[in-house]
């Protein structure tokens, strides 16, 4: 019997105060979805920085915008889809330099979408310019 | 105690939310002329990248000037989301306080040996 | 200055098991509010029972059907929408019977409607035949 | 103990996903010919109308047969919410499991006196 797909959605405003409600909402969904912690911990962090970058870059802080999350579970995977309505961008025109290069050049951060393709199986950038956003991340379950 | 270290302990979590107070915090010890810092992790829940940033921005300006920030008491959630962006390669990272401070008179920079 | 209007949605599958999420998401929300514990905690239990009352009344246990909660935020009054797509009912029409009642004929239910009335400052449904059905509960703050 | 006395001990939440095991675990204290029922809700940190639904439904049936159920030890955000529907008019409440005992040693069923 195939097993049944299931949907959750949530929206928040673009704040970074909203960043642990996406978290628990991630843990709570994981958790479901029969992940093991340290999963569930990958995953609630892949998706904090899929929103903190939406709430930073696409919507540059601008608190009156809305950020979504929405979680399709089936019985193989976790896709997990952030989408905003911001400036998109050309995320393979983004140079990703090492750790001692960010340091010694005093960068506080760039390392968001290296930590995203590390911690899932799978990451995707859809953009339609001036429309929306999307990001697509997918952790397989690991079958015992 | 050594002479000179001091001890900050972010507590709850560290995220895009609560990073630019932590990032205060630092940039007052320097402005204090405080130059070796240790961060007490152990309070720490919870860490993404903008936490890690914090770290990373003030490294080079310490190490210039005879000091460092040593990292310590993480929890394995915390010290995972470390180690898989090689942290442990360039900051001193041991397991406690006295860890830290025993590290200080060893070795105060890092890779300075 | 007017105070910025803020939105959050929630949605999940028809399952009991999600009213630990909803429960989170609406204490997140009216604490983000700045309601007390006790006003945190009816608006909690008062959304719990209008989720129940979903799943198991307007669905009638059918998991392949979503639940939504919107929260909206000004700065007076806090608004929570439950929104499902199940068959309507007319709220005017149950019997409301006292505790007594209920427990001399055995019933394990019909305290639900009742709690949300007493817990929440205003109450009203709204049912659009056959497209949706919509619950709106509204706590106003407490001004200082 | 007092003979007779059956303790239950619902933990974590009760609502609608919970309540249906708590039905079980007092029906099948019933069946097992069980009339004089303690809840220690201690451990209870929430309760929806579900899960008061638990305890209206066999009221009836074990007072009718000499037993009572007799709540103890709600924190005060479960017992608010027992008092907000008018329980404690109908039901022993009481602080915690002793005093249930000794409730039950004066009068088995609320009401009964
Ligand atoms: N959702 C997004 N919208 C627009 N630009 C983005 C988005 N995500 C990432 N970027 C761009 O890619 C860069 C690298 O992102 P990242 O690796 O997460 O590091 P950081 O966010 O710390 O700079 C960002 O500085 C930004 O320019
Ligand atoms: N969302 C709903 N959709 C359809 N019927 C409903 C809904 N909510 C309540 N009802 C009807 O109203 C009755 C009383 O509801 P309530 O007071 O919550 O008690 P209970 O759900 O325990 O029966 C229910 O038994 C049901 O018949």
């Amino acid at each position: 019997m195939p097993s049944l797909e299931r949907t959750f959605i949530l929206q928040v405003p673009s704040s970074t105060e909203n960043l642990v409600m996406i978290r628990d909402f991630v843990t709570s969904i994981a958790e479901q979805a029969g992940l093991t912690p340290g999963e569930v911990a990958d995953m609630e962090l892949a998706v904090d920085e899929a929103c903190a970058n939406v709430m930073e870059h696409a919507y540059g802080r601008d608190m009156t915008k809305e950020v979504s999350v929405r979680a399709t579970l089936d019985g193989d995977t976790v896709e997990i889809d952030v989408i905003d309505t911001g400036q998109g961008f050309d995320p393979t025109a983004v140079e990703q330099l090492e750790l001692d290069k960010l340091i010694s050049s005093r960068r506080s951060g760039g390392l968001g979408m290296r930590l995203m393709k590390k911690l899932m199986d799978e990451v995707h950038y859809e953009m339609i310019p001036g429309k929306k956003n999307e990001l697509r991340m997918i952790k397989r379950l690991r079958k015992k | 105690m050594q002479d000179g270290l001091t001890i900050l302990s972010p507590a709850g979590f560290l995220d895009a939310h609560t990073a630019p107070e932590f990032e205060t915090a630092v940039e007052q010890e320097i402005e204090a002329g405080h130059r070796k810092l240790i961060v007490d992790c152990q309070g720490l829940t919870y860490i993404s990248s903008a936490g890690l940033g914090v770290f990373m921005s003030f490294l080079e300006e310490l190490r210039e000037s005879g000091g460092d920030i040593k990292i310590c008491g993480p929890s394995p959630k915390v010290l995972q989301v470390f180690e898989i962006l090689g942290f442990p390669a360039i900051f001193d990272m041991l397991p406690d306080v006295a860890a830290a401070v025993k590290r200080y008179a060893e070795c105060p920079v890092k890779g300075g040996e």
